[in-house]
């Protein structure tokens, strides 16, 4: 039968009462915080902890485009940088960019440009910088959350925030938001990002083998815990232009 | 390929298309869900331990596997080592360049090494020598030779082929050494993954993109499907979006259509 | 960092700020001896052997510590490995670029490197394993988050409190082969170097320059004392000069400064 | 005396009877042939196989100079790499362009240049790409035979094909077109390309040992093959622009 | 008591008397010959012999500044460029410029443009290359100090000549002009360049530990040195421009 | 070296230089097959192992030998290693660029090497310490000085006599492995290979061109002979061609003329 014999089984990740490693349940994410606006010299900017995730991203422009002949006539150049610091990660990474930042610099770029309204920003250029302090499973999708926010707070003209969660397969069955364990020992990733007001999908990768069943589910699962984020960082939002504690907001507090 | 666009014409040329497939047609007649031919042909570099020329239309990509021992990754001290690299040449088409790997280039390598590696199709722990030592490394390189859309697919299929016809050395380990014999065996595939790629123009999703609709094209997927029908990667691409049901209707057509692609690879690799 | 300037804003804010000082006054209510409040978070980065975040008015900049084993250099075979690099990220300031290193962000990182070095903070004596096979290599990287002004003075804490607060494992020697005990032990940190950076703006000294004299000054000199009293590493930097008896009251309020500096550096770390 | 102690002498690469390990003679070309055309994207194109060489060569413009700085005011730049698969050679290759390629790049297009009447396209690039797929001895005048013709298929203005043979020394013995185990075996290996029409020289490069005459000898002898050449190469531009059957013409077919 | 501990004291770099391995006294430097406009394309250049270090200074312009974007509208761009042979240290050293060359490039230029009058040279760029043949203790000072007089020789309008001298630590004493082994097994080096006429200094840099009274004595011998080597600077200037015998000064001959 | 040409003025440069070349007469007063004034100093560099510094005309080329051990190549377990290297340095010339090599650095340095390492001037099998592990490495860096025509004699002679000049540590093999001893000997030269590099102007073609002849010259060919009188490596180069008849006719000379240089850089490295 199809589907049957996926999976490793080799690492418990998940026990006999659907407990994972770290206490959660199967589709429970981790705690998250936010903040908006750190950033004195950005343009724009958010922080982002999620479970071990702590990511910075910052948004300097509108700005003039250099190299000239980058120029687009009708509609903002957005540049994007998703970057690992060496300390990030267990074995120092090397600062240069690998070609695993390389592509997922470009899939967060066109994860985030649907979600500007670059025919606002003709003949410009919008840089969005994405630091990855400390790594966990899921920086991209924590990565594109926080950059949605940092060109919010940049004062961007935007469709919709745009907002993700990595949903995957752990001992053969789905689970929500992975984390590095999960990511490494569990057979499947599935990092998604949607623009949830217009219920739109803008980035989506797969890892792993999954059945047509489970492809669905963790495809929704991924969509309805990016939803649940999202409150997250409306929160977020919301302190940082209307006031009230500057305290960060965690996953539990949120009404699904 | 990021063309430069000439915008004028490109929008005039994309209305037009989009008020084509909303009669269901597409420019060069296919039905939606339907692929070009394709023709593989194997074994087109003997100098490889495994190679492969594929026609997906008139896009064109030569793919050669060449077999070495390597040390294994620290990680991963009793698995052999599978490495896929993609250069678009820069004469495959008059917006590639020479130099070092393009974004461009560097997503189609990882995409399509991510098919490969998650299917599962090289049993990765056959290629074991000496644990933590030697392992058998298996670099597949592709050259993009002519660019005429959906190079995800074409150089995908390459791979695949290449791979299923590779031979290497066997090896016997004597005193915690690797020794290669003149004996040469199969390279242990065990799968046949399919990727399957879609483009989405304006509101209609089709298969297999040619140059012409990926200029129009608002948004790009790929599936990759195994033999057991299960989704073994995936990949959105361009700066636009994908709604739910199309992904899940794109998954099914990646399963159906695969089947048949996937029959195709094993027949020219028998 | 190089500043694209406006020369005539720039000529006119240089006058006004000379004008002030001349009055004994910065732009920003310090004295001249003065540095702005200095914040020192550790243990920022867990998943680091050591790590800081360190605010220097709204400069900011994070380092963290990484420890494995390596190889030592020819020339000192018994001596473990003390690394230190810096990033002045994008996203710390507008003209922060993306890339390779730049001559700034190189000067930063040797300079730094340099007063943890030649003070003997770090006994690298004692991180030898196995001589000339095996010691202990610490790379400490650096990302400058936020520039405003005095990124060496801000870069060299953050390193400092960053090895204060390392840990590494603990290694036995077996059959000239280290092996690491799941005992966490204090790097052997020996010194505590402080770093204070001047800025010439006209003829006036300041110490801890802000973005707004810094993009006024003539000339920038750093000069890091350690616990004794002594000087250990000085670099003078912009192209223009300083007068010797400058050099002489800089290294004086550097001995001075340095050692309030350093209480606090050491009460952050405890 | 002078040229006596030359040759290596230890792989007996040539018999008594004056044949060679795969058979041919003394003088005997490997069996080529050439297809003109194949490429779509191209402006113009040709493949070759020479032996176990397998090349693409193909031909982009006259197009924009991009640098402008770089633009030619009285005539075309051409352009022009020589690259090798990473899969062409025994040892996997590095596909970051080697020294080695960097020079053949240069004397492949030195030995173009003279034959294309570059004064027709001021202001112009003229790129002459050429891939080797499968790398036996004398790639690089192969790949100059077929890039010429790939000019020719473009439609480029030029006085004369350019036409490439190599030859050498193998047991002290002047030969033909040596194959790779000829050329890392044998004592000496002279690459040479002609204008065969305008009786020029446009390429020439010598390694190893040669005495005056044996210079003499195989200078001529690479000169009056590639003529030999030549006629391949017309007949597989007859093939492309006049019909006929596009089967490849083998050199055997053809009259000296 | 401050600076007590100071020093490392395991080779003995100078004895009872006060000589150092080469049989120098403690403030004394190594021999120095200069001379000025051997190069014949350079616009200027000066050969300096200090010890064992063997460097070629020359400088072009003013000349075009490309690319443009880098162009100051109010005066001359000085480029400089360090670089060190493959072959001008024990150990082979990669051609490819070093992170310490390319710091060393930068505190040279900063340290020879106060004494480039930039202003007379608006929207050009002067370039400085140094490049050392052979290394001993203290090129960078060397480099400089013949980097100044290229500079004067290219006719380009001075403030004042730049001139360097390192002077430093070793056994726990001040001495000047540190050698190879003296700055390698010594306890700290400090490099200073002086504009001997206006007083000022230009470039600094400090390694090892110094007391304060050892850092005011070691900067200050630096700064006497310099005048020193200055005089030597001037006579080069002087055989140069206004004749006399080419022979290369030595330092002996030089009055304090 | 590629030079920005001003169109205009070279091409009544070059038209005056073939009339006078028509009358067999060269801008500088030599004849058609002499080289300019060709100067040899030896151990320029003491820190270098061996080392010569070659003026030809106003062209000056170092080259300095370093010799250490090394791993040989996988195909030659048993030769040592030689490579040679060229940097044009910016300061040699108003038209030479600080960075990575240019393409002329590479062919120069590829077509130096090629002389040296097929006229079989050092015995590579003497340099083998143990076969498979360990052989002696020569490694030769050529610094263009200044720039005057024919960089490719002037630096193939630096490199030669730079070559017969060096000395290595003798090495003694105990239990497979080589250790060095204090005795110093000579490289094992066995050819004194001479290059020759000759310049069609027009229809003439001269030996050792200068910088101005290299400015109007259509082709440049080098013919590189050992002292049997033997060619050994050759390359035509700039972007023209040559008659076959001159190809013979400047072997011809190469040998003739070769022999005279021969014996002067003997003398010189004696």
């Amino acid at each position: 039968m199809e589907g049957q014999e996926v999976g490793e089984g080799k690492t418990k990740l998940i026990d006999e009462s659907g407990k994972r490693l770290d206490g959660r349940k199967w589709d429970e994410l981790r705690p998250i915080s936010i903040q908006v606006g750190l950033m004195k010299n950005a343009d724009g900017s958010a922080y982002i902890e999620w479970g071990k995730n702590k990511i910075m991203a910052a948004v300097y422009g509108p700005k003039e485009v250099h190299p000239k002949h980058q120029v687009l006539p009708d509609r903002a150049l957005l540049r994007c940088r998703y970057h690992m610091a060496p300390f990030s990660v267990d074995e120092r990474k090397n600062p240069a960019p690998s070609r695993r930042e390389i592509e997922i610099s470009k899939v967060i770029r066109e994860a985030l440009v649907p979600a500007v309204i670059v025919e606002d920003y003709p003949r410009t250029a919008i840089e969005v910088w994405v630091e990855v302090l400390q790594s966990d499973g899921g920086s991209r999708v924590a990565g594109i959350t926080a950059a949605s926010l940092a060109l919010a707070d940049a004062g961007i003209n935007m469709r919709d925030l745009v907002v993700g969660c990595s949903c995957g397969i752990i001992n053969n069955q789905v689970v929500a938001d992975l984390d590095d364990t999960e990511d490494k020992e569990g057979s499947g990733d599935m990092p998604v990002a949607i623009m949830p007001n217009l219920g739109l999908v803008s980035l989506l990768q797969v890892d792993g083998i999954y059945s047509r069943e489970q492809f669905q589910k963790a495809f929704e699962l991924a969509i309805a815990k990016g939803k649940q984020v999202n409150a997250l960082q409306r929160a977020a939002l919301n302190t940082r232009f209307f006031g009230g504690e500057a305290k960060t907001t965690q996953v539990e507090e949120v009404a699904e | 390929m990021s063309m430069k666009k000439n915008y004028v014409v490109e929008t005039i040329r994309k209305a037009q298309m989009v008020q084509l497939l909303a009669s269901g047609k597409r420019v060069d007649g296919r039905s939606l869900d339907q692929h070009r031919e394709l023709k593989i042909e194997t074994g087109v570099i003997p100098k490889a331990n495994g190679s492969a020329r594929v026609f997906l239309g008139n896009t064109q990509v030569i793919a050669g596997v060449k077999i070495a021992t390597g040390t294994p990754f620290p990680d991963t001290p009793d698995k052999g080592i599978l490495m896929v690299n993609a250069e678009i040449l820069p004469l495959s088409s008059p917006y590639a360049e020479a130099g070092p790997p393009s974004e461009d280039a560097i997503e189609l390598a990882r995409v399509v090494d991510r098919g490969i590696r998650e299917s599962k199709m090289v049993d990765l722990g056959k290629l074991n020598l000496v644990s933590g030592k030697s392992v058998i490394a298996i670099f597949v390189d592709c050259n993009v030779m002519n660019v005429d859309g959906n190079l995800f697919d074409a150089t995908s299929y390459a791979v695949v082929a290449a791979l299923r016809t590779a031979k290497m050395k066997k090896y016997v380990i004597k005193d915690e050494k690797a020794e290669a014999t003149n004996e040469l065996i199969q390279v242990p595939v065990e799968k046949t993954p399919v990727s399957l790629t879609f483009a989405r123009i304006g509101d209609k999703v089709v298969v297999d993109p040619g140059a012409e609709e990926e200029a129009s094209m608002d948004m790009r997927i790929t599936i990759t499907t195994e033999d057991g029908g299960n989704v073994c990667a995936s990949q959105k691409g361009e700066a636009s979006t994908i709604t739910p049901a199309q992904v899940l209707q794109a998954a099914d057509t990646s399963i159906r259509v695969g089947k048949a692609i996937r029959a195709k690879i094993i027949e020219a690799t028998k």
